[in-house]
């Protein structure tokens, strides 16, 4: 392996362990609104190593998947806020 | 390596620092709106720095061009979500965090 | 062991944790994520063990039929959703009306 | 050896992941849960060389089905007033010590059965790509992941189109409620607007890309069907004209020609879906075209079916 290509898996291997760690925010919350937040950097992390992983391999097919990703990257933050976003900070409705 | 080599590889690890910045900020701030904060810094700069990075290396400038179109529309998606939670988070209530 | 059979375990892996939710949860969201879980560690396994074709492609027919298996998952999930909805209008409740564990 | 860390840690990932949502109270935990599962095996397929797979992973796992599934637990709470026994109760309820532990017995074997198979089978198998190298030349494209979904085993997507339609069908059937627009608000306007025309470039991108290299109809129909979603969250509806027979004939022209397709090849031919090696491309072309719309429009009108309503009807 060429050195440019274990630095690019090294930086996929450390985004992939920050996601772990982000894990940490969606489980305790405390409310809803920090959870979807973290997944929301999950989707930027995922872009960043899809785009390391393309530069490693000579792929350049898996930018597309990142370019998939930054697109659809606000759909379910967006269902959340519109629909889901729950009562538990206080009463009042969505719409 | 060439110089250009070390200045990817610079770029590169400057990004995942900002990365782990996002990640502390979002596991230590202490409420939502200081969180949002540190999340759009990961989105925005870690990205960007990791985008710059590669671009350095790109083979060609559909590449380069591909790369900074992706960063805009994580930048633009994040941008408005954080717009949005920031704005639901008020209208619910949550307070923000005072010292 | 390569990361061919690593991949390959991990679907299995995943099969076997959605079947035991699958049984012990009376909630019918969480049958339907488990449902969601199984196909994933289906799809996993299958595309793991086409990649020991190996060369510069990997063996496409397992490819494909993940690829419809992965949309025809989405409308099964979407309709399952729906009767579990309408389940909930009619009987207020999120698990099936023969299931005593609720 | 770092390629081993990160095969190993997006397993771990995957597993954790899906032990976490299927073992925390909360459900709307276990759905982000499910949405970041979704990105992970999108980095699995990656590593796998299935980059077909990959997007389209990502354009529904981590896009649609999200989706769907916040849109369920918005209207399974709005509808069980705080009754959700998946919210908060751990499963089991009257069940027993040895029941559980038998059941977890059972599974734990079955498991290790699977693995042992998985573990037994031979370190190569060519499966059937020798015979996809062999004929791709006369399937009319390039992507050996196309010419097995709308050549070689065209039936499978015939039957798969069929199948999608049905799920909407169903959908339908049973659904009570009534949709309406919703007021959008204006930052979600201006994503709206500003996302929707590049995803509907790259469905005709992924469209086009997927002759020779990676994409095809599932993927630009799912980017189709997110943009759709987009657009339904932003509170943006179909106007009314166009809900009847336009919208009817959209869903229904993938499937349509595909049976037309099928039978005009059988009569030809006497065999189903056989195309002849000089039209093969733009038949596939075609089907693709309208594969796609069909699917963007059903996938988009089952996201529909699940909103909350704004009056039950009685």
């Amino acid at each position: 392996m060429i050195i440019v290509e274990i630095l690019h898996f090294t930086l996929a291997v450390f985004l992939l362990l920050n996601l772990g760690a982000g894990m940490w925010r969606v489980l305790r919350g405390p409310t809803a609104a920090d959870r979807m937040m973290a997944a929301q950097l999950f989707g930027t992390t995922a872009v960043a190593t899809l785009l390391l992983l393309a530069q490693a391999t000579g792929t350049s097919a898996v930018r597309d998947i990142a370019l998939m990703f930054a697109l659809l990257a606000a759909i379910s933050a967006v269902a959340f806020v519109r629909l889901t976003w729950p009562e538990e900070e206080n009463k009042d409705d969505l719409a | 390596m060439t110089l250009l080599d070390y200045l990817a590889a610079t770029l590169l690890l400057a990004g995942a620092v900002f990365f782990l910045a996002g990640t502390l900020g979002l596991l230590r701030f202490p409420d939502v709106y200081t969180r949002l904060h540190a999340l759009t810094k990961a989105d925005n700069v870690g990205l960007g720095l990791t985008v710059a990075g590669l671009a350095v290396q790109a083979e060609s400038w559909q590449v380069v061009g591909k790369l900074v179109l992706i960063w805009m529309l994580v930048l633009l998606a994040g941008a408005s979500v954080a717009h949005l939670i920031a704005r639901g988070a008020l209208h619910k209530g949550i307070r923000p965090w005072t010292p | 062991m390569n990361a061919v059979f690593l991949y390959a375990l991990a679907g299995v892996g995943l099969v076997g944790l959605a079947l035991h939710a699958l049984i012990v949860h009376a909630s019918l969201l969480r049958k339907i994520l488990a449902f969601n879980f199984m196909g994933s560690g289906v799809f996993l396994t299958m595309v793991a063990l086409a990649r020991r074709a190996g060369g510069e492609h990997p063996d496409a027919v397992p490819q494909a039929m993940v690829i419809t298996g992965i949309v025809v998952a989405v409308a099964a999930t979407a309709l399952a959703l729906n009767l579990m909805l309408e389940l909930g209008a009619t009987t207020r409740d999120d698990v099936l009306p023969d299931d005593d564990r609720a | 050896m770092v390629k081993l860390a990160f095969d190993g840690l997006v397993v771990l990932l995957l597993l954790w992941l899906a032990w976490q949502t299927l073992a925390c109270a909360d459900l709307f935990k276990a759905i982000l849960q499910f949405i970041s599962f979704s990105l992970v095996m999108a980095l699995a397929w990656v590593r796998l060389d299935a980059l077909d797979i990959a997007l389209a992973e990502a354009a529904i796992g981590a896009g649609i089905t999200g989706a769907l599934l916040l849109a369920a637990l918005a209207r399974l709470r709005a509808s069980l007033d705080g009754n959700l026994s998946g919210d908060g109760a751990s499963p089991d309820g009257r069940e027993v010590l040895p029941v559980r532990g038998l059941i977890l017995a059972g599974v734990a074997l079955a498991t290790a059965g699977l693995g042992y198979a998985v573990l037994s089978l031979p370190e190569t198998a060519p499966g059937l790509s020798q015979q996809i190298e062999a004929r791709l030349g006369d399937s009319g494209v390039g992507s050996r992941v196309t010419a097995v979904l709308l050549n070689f085993r065209g039936y499978d997507t015939l039957l798969e189109m069929v199948v999608l339609m049905l799920a909407l069908v169903s959908v339908k059937t049973f659904s009570s409620t009534r949709h309406a627009g919703a007021a959008p608000q204006d930052v979600l306007q201006v994503l709206s607007r500003v996302v929707v025309l590049p995803l509907i470039l790259v469905t005709a991108y992924f469209l086009w890309a997927g002759t020779d290299g990676h994409g095809g109809a599932f993927q630009a129909g799912s980017v189709l069907g997110a943009a759709g979603v987009l657009l339904l969250l932003s509170g943006w509806r179909l106007p009314s004209p166009h809900t009847g027979v336009p919208l009817r004939a959209l869903i229904a022209a993938g499937p349509g020609l595909f049976v037309i397709v099928a039978l005009v090849t059988l009569l030809l031919q006497g065999t189903l879906l056989t195309y002849p090696p000089a039209y093969a491309g733009s038949l596939i072309l075609l089907l693709e075209i309208a594969a796609t719309f069909s699917i963007g429009a059903t996938l988009a009108m089952l996201f529909l079916g699940g909103l909350p309503g704004d009056e039950d009807r009685p």
